[in-house]
């Protein structure tokens, strides 16, 4: 059985992004022997106390020697409450959980990437081994420096979209038919809101792209144990999007998604 | 401190169980914990064919508290004995299995599939689940029915211990408790989760998509306790606490109260390896009480 | 957001009341906020002659929550007429009287003392009380005992309109609910407080010298939510939401499953102005999500 | 009607004394519009979110231009949170409450105080038009260092017993005895746990003293509206002890007490 632990870890730094929305948190390394990107953690505060009992399910930014890095929006209460944190405060982790990015050195690859689903692109980037292939489309709706894109600075391209008002989904939507029929001899990979990831499905079966999306589902456990987290796959059965996600394949999951 | 603990037929290197449902098939916990240091883990409940459950969502956070909607999904009782059951280490931690039937007759035949399992230790009957429509919150109501399924689990179990869950959403509980008694349980657990419900006001929807679900954690540990008193005093049968806990204080508070055991729930989520610490928790707090076994203690509150 | 809610009798100039037992007779709070800004104030339980109550420790707090075992301690119904009522400002803010009594000739006879005084809005029964042995949690379980109370008290309340409180404690709420209809309330008011207890592993000791108390605050919203909306869709009685209320989403939360209005309780107890604050708050929440009156929110949820 | 409010408060400083169990806590000043030694405030940190409902009630060690000092001793989970408050933070105050320490200008003024009862002596002394009138008896478990007693620089005489064991109870109250059968014909006052009040007051009884105690009894809301901190009064009527007290003679108390 793969040791996996609960630790606890200390805070490094926690760093708000300009606008105040998002913030990166750096904990101690939690010494992982190996973790992907697109993979996990989940993080309880101490100051969660008895108030908030679940952890809360991040992606892993980035994790080396200098520390886990998790990028955060204020999202909730739990959010709120994690964006308190200082450094020394300690924190109860668990990870690296859950499934990955697919990693295709000679294909061209589309990074989606809608607001804070950029975070696993971060180390999926960073580890990639022709970044070059690597095209990061951003969608916000955040101004773009709560965004820190520096990360990229070494991929093929970085495209992002500011999306201000309803209007402009349209022209976000035909941005990303336009990007995914490019790529649609290469991978597609997606991680941000679920009618985000809807689209880019969409998408990615109309031009016949191989694709993964990154669900985003309340999660209790991280571990599934619970079952509080899952989503239909394509054979019908309800499955742990924890475990056997967050990362699907586009085909593995039901219509519904 | 000796921290076994033998009642009602079963016998536990220590009185820590995990709550069904909050510990899938315990093969969830292995990077986390030992399970041999278990007293020993309640598995999700099973039926006699595998459930697919509510739709999503099934939890929502609350204060000190969360809600579940989960609808008993599992994986069937045939699947459980040929997959899991082997690959849990029932020597030495007692395996008990949660069953959910929506008649008593299947409840029956639950019992008669696992009788002659030398691995189960224990079955526990969830008369009381409040998540499924079909009819489990009738069952966990009405004491004729907890003691009609109570008498055809018992007659099937063969020497397996029983154990009758009961619901807290009763205006009487040891009548529940007693009508398990009279239907043969060997062994009461109290409480499963109350009946309740979050909404979004944004949004206008219920927070789960059954819209009602069940009420765990913390903030129902004054009901689990309150109930676990007034049964384990009315009634001559041992009772596992279950409610809340997340500490070893909480446990002893269950021990005080007259609970032979206590299974861990939501708190394992607090972070997965909660049920593995509390065993040393609890033999250090009895450390400190300076307690020499939890007969002495069990059930010592003083009134 | 105009903010006026008229049902069963009663006009509020807006949805906030605080709950008996946790406001005092009002006049306690005074210094911190203007009684006339709330839509109402229900005072503490009151009976026909004075009562102690329960000996203490009368209070403990849990996780979210808290426990009472005060044991209706009050002044008894003569000297409130006399002492408190004519100093609260009765003509801008509805004053409504919580009546506890254990027959329900008693109830009756309370009704009809108060029936005549100008300045009560109306009258609430607390047939739900846990926390008194002489009966009163017995009233709160038996249908027929609440029709029968509701019957005492609405002979003899004249004019007023009469709410029956409903208690959670109980297998099924819509049919004490049910009864409270039958025997004629105005209004239903749910929920009173849980049964819960805690206890102190080193003394060995209850927290409470009751044993048992009354559990309150964020923890039971999910129950309170629960139970309004069951009352709400089954019954064509207007019901105030009461169980854990602290935020202006809170109260919309109940308003959205089918409250008329709402009770802040515990939470008065984070700051004493709670109750004032969220009269404001609740407008400023109205706005936020652009809603016209309550009436076209009131009951919306989708399911 | 007084006006009272309820206030959110800045802390200004929070310092460990000698040993870590207990603390001095200065916030903003509250700008009360009087204040007397003896009373007490509500006080509710934000950080307790919803975990904790209730405020904590604290006497008033010092109150002036330059803040609210509270002298705190670790008790429990909330007094334990309160310790971790720092600089910046918000708590939620209400305050000043309940009855005061009576002043006698020209009469020997004993104080008891029962290790961090000796919180409300703190202004007593600072603001007693004869300091050189009164004497302090401080017993304490914890190490004196525990106990900032340059406050009481200026007062009449200042003695310490450290009671160590069970066995040193004994000389404590043969002390206690010596001193108030010393203070007959004057006033005895006296804060701290339950059972050394109760010795207090019958040690007083025993030589004729006018006593005052400060009773601890749980409290909710500080303001006479719950019930749930009664006390029994010498004509057998449960009273408030947090608006009828906290400071009582002791023969306006039932014996039971
Ligand atoms: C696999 C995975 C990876 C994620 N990675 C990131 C990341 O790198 N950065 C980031 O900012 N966010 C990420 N999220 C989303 C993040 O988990 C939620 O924003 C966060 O849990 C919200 O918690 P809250 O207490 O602030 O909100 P609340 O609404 O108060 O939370 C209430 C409950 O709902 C859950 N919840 C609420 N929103 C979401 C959501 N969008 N997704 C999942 N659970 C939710 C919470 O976990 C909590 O259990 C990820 C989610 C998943 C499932
Ligand atoms: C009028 C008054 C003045 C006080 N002044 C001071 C002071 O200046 N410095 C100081 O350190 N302490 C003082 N106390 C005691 C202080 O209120 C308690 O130590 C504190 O409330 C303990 O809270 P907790 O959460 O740490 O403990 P917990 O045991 O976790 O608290 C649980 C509940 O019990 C209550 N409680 C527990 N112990 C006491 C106690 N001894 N007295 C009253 N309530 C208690 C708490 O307020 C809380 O509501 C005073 C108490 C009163 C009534
Ligand atoms: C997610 C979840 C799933 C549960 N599933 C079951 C179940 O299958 N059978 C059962 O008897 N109880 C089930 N329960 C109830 C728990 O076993 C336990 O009785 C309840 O949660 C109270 O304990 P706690 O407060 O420690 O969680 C479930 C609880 C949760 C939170
Ligand atoms: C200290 C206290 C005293 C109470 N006294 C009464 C009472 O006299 N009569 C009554 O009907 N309810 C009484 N209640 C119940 C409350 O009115 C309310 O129904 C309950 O606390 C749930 O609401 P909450 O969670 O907002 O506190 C009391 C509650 C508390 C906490
Ligand atoms: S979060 Fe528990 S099963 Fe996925
Ligand atoms: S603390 Fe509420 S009445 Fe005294």
């Amino acid at each position: 059985m793969e040791h996996k632990t609960c630790r606890m870890l200390r805070v490094r730094a926690l760093k708000e992004l300009s606008g105040g929305e998002q913030y990166l948190l750096t904990l101690d390394d939690p010494g992982f022997s190996s973790w992907k990107p697109g993979q996990f953690v989940m993080i309880r505060p101490v100051s969660f106390g008895l108030e908030m009992l679940w952890a809360r399910p991040i992606s892993i930014a980035m994790c080396d020697e200098s520390g886990l890095v998790l990028m955060v929006r204020r999202a909730g209460r739990g959010t709120e409450r994690m964006a308190r944190l200082a450094p020394g405060d300690e924190v109860a982790l668990w990870g690296p959980l859950g499934t990955s990015f697919t990693t295709d050195r000679e294909k061209p690859t589309l990074l989606l990437a809608g607001g804070i689903g950029v975070a696993p692109f971060w180390g999926y980037a960073a580890r990639h081994p022709r970044p070059e292939n690597l095209h990061l489309l951003l969608g916000h709706t955040l101004p773009l420096d709560a965004f820190p894109l520096d990360p990229f600075a070494g991929i093929g391209q970085v495209e992002t979209f500011y999306q201000r008002t309803m209007a402009d989904l349209d022209a976000f939507v035909a941005l990303l038919d336009e990007r995914v029929a490019g790529f649609s001899g290469g991978l597609v990979l997606a991680c941000g809101p679920t009618p985000f990831l809807r689209t880019v499905r969409r998408l990615a079966e109309k031009h016949g792209a191989r694709c993964q999306v990154s669900l985003e589902n309340r999660m209790a456990c991280g571990i599934g144990a619970c079952l509080g987290c899952v989503v239909k796959d394509a054979a019908g059965n309800l499955v742990q999007s924890c475990t056997r996600g967050p990362v699907f394949w586009t085909h593995d999951l039901s219509e519904e998604m | 401190m000796d921290m076994r603990v033998s009642f009602g037929g079963l016998s536990l290197k220590n009185p820590v169980l995990t709550a069904s449902g909050t510990f899938g098939y315990g093969l969830e916990f292995m990077p986390y914990g030992d399970l041999k240091k278990l007293g020993g883990l309640v598995v999700k409940g099973i039926s006699l064919k595998p459930r697919q459950g509510n739709p999503m969502p099934r939890i929502a956070e609350t204060p000190a508290g969360m809600l579940n909607a989960i609808g008993l999904q599992n994986i069937g009782v045939e699947i459980f004995v040929r997959d899991k059951l082997p690959r849990l280490p029932w020597r030495e931690t007692a395996v008990i299995v949660n069953l959910y039937a929506c008649a008593a007759e299947e409840f029956g035949e639950l019992a008669a599939r696992l009788a002659g399992e030398e691995g189960v230790a224990a079955l526990e009957v969830n008369v009381s689940c409040p998540n499924v429509s079909e009819g489990g919150a009738a069952f966990g109501a009405a004491p004729s029915q907890i003691r009609r399924v109570t008498e055809a689990v018992k007659r099937s179990a063969g020497d397996k211990p029983v154990i009758v869950k009961l619901s807290p959403n009763v205006t009487d509980i040891v009548a529940a408790g007693r009508a398990a008694a009279d239907g043969g349980a060997d062994i009461l657990s109290a409480i499963n989760t109350l009946t309740g419900m979050a909404v979004d006001v944004r949004k206008r929807a219920p927070r789960l998509a059954n819209v009602v679900g069940g009420l765990s954690g913390p903030a129902i540990k004054p009901v689990g306790l309150r109930c676990v008193w007034q049964l384990a005093r009315a009634l001559p049968l041992p009772v596992i606490g279950i409610g809340g806990i997340a500490s070893a204080e909480d446990a002893l508070e269950y021990i005080l109260v007259g609970a032979h055991a206590v299974q861990v729930g939501t708190a394992t989520f607090l972070r997965p390896d909660t049920a593995f610490r509390l065993v040393d928790e609890i033999d250090a707090l009895c450390g400190e009480l300076s307690l020499q076994s939890f007969e002495g203690y069990r059930g010592s509150l003083s009134i």
